[in-house]
């Protein structure tokens, strides 16, 4: 009978229009500036330079090795090599940026840099409004540290298992430093 | 049409002495033309008399780009492909690379990319009906619908690799990280959630009468014509061609999964292209079922696999996979050093284009619109 | 599936004179190439579509390759008079290998789900005579593939239908993929 | 009740007080003008923000809620803009015609509301034939959207100017076919006697009107049909088919003579849906006995945003038909069944002379039975519309 689909296609929209005023199911919007949906706890934007202890420039944990420069696929990274070395975490002596700059508008925040950084000093922030009025988009050392405790806030597993294994590596360097001056002392 | 006064300037007058044909230039500016692609129409009347595709307005070169960066630089590239489906390109570039280098890829990395390519057919398929019927006019219902869908599965993605269309999320050897807590849960809800979905959807569509005039027998596209302009996807299966590459290849793991391929019954029209898709659909909830089923535990990446300085043996290698599009095909040439030699994408897309105008010519405008919906392009790949 | 050593002769067979070598491709995707003189080229593809035991109805993917020239040096042994003795010596020899463009067509068969053919297809030199025949008569497939080539490294197909740039816009001079490609204009924007 | 039910009428006629007696008709006659256009100025106001709440819920979203309380300053907002717009003329078009063309589609249509009994003796003329002069006025708008599109210089709103012509005439046949039968029950031309004869109630609870007899109904779904068409609503909105045209003849129009076109559009529905209210759901007649202490003009009122309401469902729903098809639609299923409507209504009007029992039944089914099987058959000819269900196998 000619116009049955169309009736039942009316009866589909008609049930999604009573639907809407009592099934969450049916209602799907969030209106986003007074609700907001709850961020995903492995969602990426913008990188951020992570530090240890309180002084973010002293505590940078990035050592200049320049690998995430030369991985970046849109090659938005530049850094350039302090030339004093100051001691690590394990306290082997490194060097420090002395100038770590990302282009944020060429960044594509892919998080090639921070599979790469075998120092875990570069991770993906999850800020999302970065709209600004000034164009200064190119993020200084400065304007990128970020404390070690804001990355645990973010990404709670993920910093949980970085910090393990850096605990368990001075763990094994202090061990390591106990037992070696009994080699030395013959 | 009346001869317009002679001081105007004649609109578009086309070389046809004989005929008054009116050439109508729909894009790059124009609502349904799914991105930036223009078609130069000459009309006769409302017929199609010529119809040539433009492209190039989203080339960005990004064969050259990926010449230059290293085999892992070239993976968030690919995202932006063909951008509604960007895990399927990860997974054929991957697959080429593994295929390129040699290197073995554990069962439960086979698992996730079988889980997240087939989500994305989902998705795929249900955005392409809902712009299909938006150019048939009907005001964006079955779009909201596909797009409600397609949000739970972005946020799936969001989840696991961190971006909801960029996701980045494949490696040479395995994908970036396992699946968080829970995913596998959700992914088995989100997936049982579709079938209602996929009902309404049928109940709202595929019955409608003036859907089924619109699209049954407009734009046929003959299998002999199909094979021969490499039309493949669901384009060439709804045309009655049994190729899929899923069951040719048998790339990845599909051949542990049983699923069926759908053929268009009536020789290809619109109406068998959006009714093969949505069969397809149910196809991949099926696969879906079985893998969120019966994933394995273990290492998502395989130890060996180098992610940095990657150096394959000279040589080239070809890898295609079943994209929701069509075949996705990388050709890498490798000649030994950190970046591949040459780089080739076969688009699905631009190839499917081919045969626009044998299908739109003596069709009404307003079908070339629902014809080219039918192919479902996006211009990321076309001009990549 | 049948190997290349099959196609040939069955190609022989088929058309007699027709000079068809084998490329081999080293990497663990084990998939040869056939390398075609373009003079019988289209006759060579039209019996690869049409031979009931081959078949190959599906061109997948054309990808245009810049080969520049190479300078290889090489050790090669060399007789030379050393103190007074005749002995083998190593010598490094320059040689240029002449540059060249390459179409590369992956084929397949629907009908018979056979594997990858690859076909090469080789220009003379990179700047004089480009000419290649154009397969689309053959396989429409091949259509904008081939523009693209054209428009991205230079080959002139002959044959082809509508030959002119796809992507770059009509009155752009160069062509963006040769490996000697220098953007004009602004390089980059470094930070 | 009936205080509440002729309020308008004594108001009116209190304020007409005011006015020397020589100028009363004519004072009477501009607040009744002043009445409608205010009405109806308000009407087009909640219409566009209630049809986008509505196309909003069904699409699962909200739809306009941050201008005002549940986004009910919308209309205000988007009038605003219109106005501030900037009216851009193309160089080459015909400036004459194209600041013409919204005026010539919206002044008639005001006037079509003059002949609609919006209650008990509440139209604004007595007129006897009130629904010719209705079908008179309503075919003026063919000639607004032919002059918008010619004039605009613009390939597109000439194609879609074209396909609005033809749509609109091939309609029009349908439309006024649909409606005789309704004349034909009432035996007179002028509306509110019309509305008269749908008084009453059968068998005590069933109201007398039209849409409850077989060709009523029948006649009701046609007259339903051709308004959407003649309103160019989806799914019949191929004028301004945006996925084709872009806008079709509304192109190279902006600003206020866009609101304009608007405005010509809601108002020619709201006349359109007050005559189907008029013709076939008996006006302001209460549906029930015991329910007939409401004012008239509510009755009127509710069965008139029922039916918009069905309007605003369709659009959300159906996609668009294709020109072709949509006049052979016109020629080969509704005027077809329109005639056969009218052979049906003609037969019961004379069938009320039969004395036997249980003749109302016997004349309804025939009735109904002949329609029934008109509407299959004629929708089994129609190659086109009457799609084949498909079998889809598998590969192997």
């Amino acid at each position: 009978m000619l116009g049955r689909g169309i009736l039942r296609g009316l009866i589909e929209t008609g049930r999604n229009f009573c639907g809407s005023y009592y099934d969450p199911a049916r209602l799907t919007t969030v209106q986003y500036p007074e609700e907001k949906l709850p961020p995903q706890e492995n969602a990426r934007t913008l990188p951020f330079l992570v530090y240890d202890g309180q002084d973010p420039l002293a505590g940078l944990r990035c050592t200049a090795c320049t690998i995430c420069e030369q991985e970046c696929p849109a090659h938005c990274i530049r850094i350039v090599k302090d030339t004093v070395k100051k001691p690590d975490y394990l306290g082997k002596m490194q060097f420090h940026p002395k100038v770590f700059d990302i282009d944020a508008m060429v960044c594509m925040s892919c998080g090639v840099c921070v599979e790469v950084c075998p120092f875990d000093s570069i991770k993906m922030d999850r800020v999302f409004e970065l709209a600004q009025d000034r164009r200064a988009l190119v993020l200084h050392k400065m304007n990128l540290a970020k404390s070690n405790q804001y990355y645990r806030e973010i990404h709670p597993t993920e910093a949980a298992a970085v910090d393990a294994a850096r605990d368990e590596e001075q763990r094994k360097a202090r061990a390591k430093k106990a037992a070696a001056p009994a080699i030395l002392t013959p | 049409m009346i001869a317009p006064p002679a001081e105007l300037p004649a609109p578009g007058r086309v070389g046809w002495a004989d005929h008054d044909l009116l050439e109508v230039a729909m894009g790059p500016h124009h609502p349904s033309t799914h991105g930036v692609f223009r078609m130069n129409v000459v009309l006769d009347g409302e017929s199609v008399a010529k119809l040539t595709p433009i492209f190039g307005f989203l080339h960005r070169n990004h064969e050259k780009i990926a010449e230059r960066n290293s085999y892992l630089a070239a993976i968030p590239y690919t995202d932006r492909l063909d951008y509604i489906c960007s895990m399927t390109n990860n997974w054929a570039y991957v697959l080429t690379v593994e295929k390129l280098a040699g290197l073995p890829v554990p069962d439960r990395a086979e698992y996730i990319r079988v889980i997240v390519g087939e989500f994305t057919r989902l998705f795929n398929h249900a955005c392409m009906a809902g712009f299909l019927l938006q150019d048939m006019g009907a005001l964006g219902t079955p779009l909201m619908y596909a797009f409600r869908e397609r949000e739970k599965i972005l946020d799936l993605f969001e989840a696991l690799s961190g971006s909801r269309m960029m996701c980045n999320y494949l490696r040479f050897g395995g994908v970036r990280c396992d699946l968080p807590g829970g995913w596998r849960e959700q992914a088995a809800g989100v997936a049982a959630a579709f079938h209602p979905f996929l009902d309404q959807f049928e109940a709202l569509l595929s019955e409608n009468e003036i859907l089924r005039a619109r699209t049954q027998g407009v734009g046929v596209l003959p299998p002999a014509l199909a094979v021969n302009a490499g039309v493949t996807g669901p384009g060439l299966r709804a045309s009655g061609v049994n190729y899929d590459i899923r069951k040719v290849d048998q790339y990845g793991i599909y051949n542990r999964f049983k699923f069926r391929v759908p053929l268009g019954a009536r020789g290809g029209d619109v109406f068998d292209r959006y009714m093969v898709r949505i069969l397809e659909m149910r196809e991949s909830l099926a696969i879906l079922e079985q893998a969120l089923r019966d994933i394995p535990e273990g290492v998502f990446l395989d130890p060996k696999a180098k992610l940095r300085n990657l150096r394959p043996k000279a040589g080239e290698a070809y890898g295609r996979i079943e994209a929701p599009k069509g075949e996705l095909g990388f050709y890498l040439i490798s000649d030994g050093g950190p970046a591949p030699y040459r780089y080739r994408i076969r688009p699905p897309s631009l190839v499917n284009l081919t045969v626009l105008e044998d299908m739109c010519l003596g069709h009404a405008i307003a079908d070339v619109v629902i014809i080219l919906g039918s192919i479902d392009i996006v211009l990321g790949e076309v001009d990549r | 599936m049948h190997t290349l050593e099959e196609i040939i002769a069955r190609v022989a067979a088929a058309l007699p004179g027709a000079r068809l070598e084998i490329v081999p491709n080293n990497s663990p995707a084990r998939q040869p190439s056939l390398l075609l003189e373009p003079g019988r080229a289209v006759e060579i593809a039209t019996f690869l579509r049409d031979d009931p035991q081959l078949r190959f109805d599906y061109a997948s993917n054309v990808t245009g390759v810049d080969w520049p020239e190479k300078t290889v040096r090489e050790k090669v042994k060399v007789k030379k008079i050393v103190g007074g003795m005749e002995q083998e010596a190593e010598e490094l020899v320059e040689r240029k290998t002449p540059g060249f463009l390459e179409a590369v067509y992956h084929l397949y068969s629907m009908a018979l789900g056979q594997g990858p053919l690859i076909l090469r297809l080789r220009t003379a030199d990179r700047s004089g005579q480009v000419a290649l025949p154009s397969l689309t008569p053959v396989w429409r497939s091949c259509e904008f593939q081939e523009r693209e080539i054209f428009d991205l490294f230079g080959v002139q197909f002959q044959g082809h239908p509508d030959l002119r740039r796809i992507l770059m816009w009509d009155n752009f001079a160069d062509h963006p993929m040769r490996k000697d490609y220098a953007p004009a204009g602004d390089q980059e924007a470094q930070p | 009740m009936n205080a509440l039910d002729q309020i308008f009428v004594s108001t009116l006629h209190r304020l007409a007080g005011f006015a020397p007696a020589s100028a009363r008709p004519l004072v009477s006659m501009l607040l009744i003008i002043a009445g409608l256009m205010a009405l109806f100025g308000t009407c087009f106001a909640l219409a566009t923000i209630l049809e986008r709440k509505t196309l909003g819920r069904m699409q699962n979203r909200y739809g306009p809620n941050r201008v005002g309380p549940f986004g009910l300053f919308q209309p205000i907002a988007d009038g605003v803009k219109m106005l501030i717009k900037e009216d851009i003329v193309p160089f080459s078009a015909d400036q004459a015609l194209h600041f013409l063309a919204p005026l010539v589609l919206t002044v008639p249509v005001w006037l079509a509301f003059a002949v609609l009994p919006f209650g008990r003796n509440m139209s604004a003329i007595e007129l006897d034939s009130g629904i010719l002069f209705f079908f008179a006025i309503g075919s003026a708008s063919e000639l607004a959207v032919f002059m918008a599109g010619w004039s605009s210089q613009n390939k597109y709103s000439l194609l879609g100017a074209m396909r609005a012509i033809a749509q609109m005439i091939s309609y029009e046949v349908p439309l006024v076919l649909a409606s005789v039968p309704a004349l034909i029950a009432a035996g007179s031309l002028s509306l509110p006697a019309i509305v008269q004869a749908q008084s009453g109630f059968a068998l005590g609870w069933v109201p007398r009107w039209n849409v409850f007899t077989p060709w009523g109904l029948a006649g009701f779904a046609l007259f339903l049909i051709a308004a959407t068409a003649e309103s160019n609503r989806c799914p019949f909105d191929l004028p301004e088919g945006e996925s084709e045209l872009i806008a079709g003849y509304l192109t190279e129009y902006s600003g206020f003579k866009y609101a304009l076109f608007f405005l010509g559009e809601y108002l020619g529905l709201f006349a359109v849906t007050g005559l189907a209210v008029t013709l076939f759901l008996g006006g302001w007649q209460a549906p029930a006995p015991w329910l007939q202490w409401l004012p008239t003009w509510g009755w009127f009122a509710l069965k008139f945003s029922a039916l918009i309401f069905l309007f605003i469902w369709a659009r959300a729903t159906l996609p668009r038909l294709r020109l072709d098809q949509l006049l052979h639609f016109a020629w080969k299923f509704l005027v077809p069944l329109a005639l056969i409507n009218l052979v049906v209504a003609v037969a019961w009007c004379k069938s009320g002379l039969w004395q036997f029992p249980a003749a109302l039944e016997i004349r309804w089914l025939l009735g109904a039975g002949v329609l029934a099987a008109s509407y299959v058959g004629l929708g089994r000819s129609w190659k086109g519309g009457y799609p084949e269900r498909r079998q889809y196998n598998y590969a192997q």
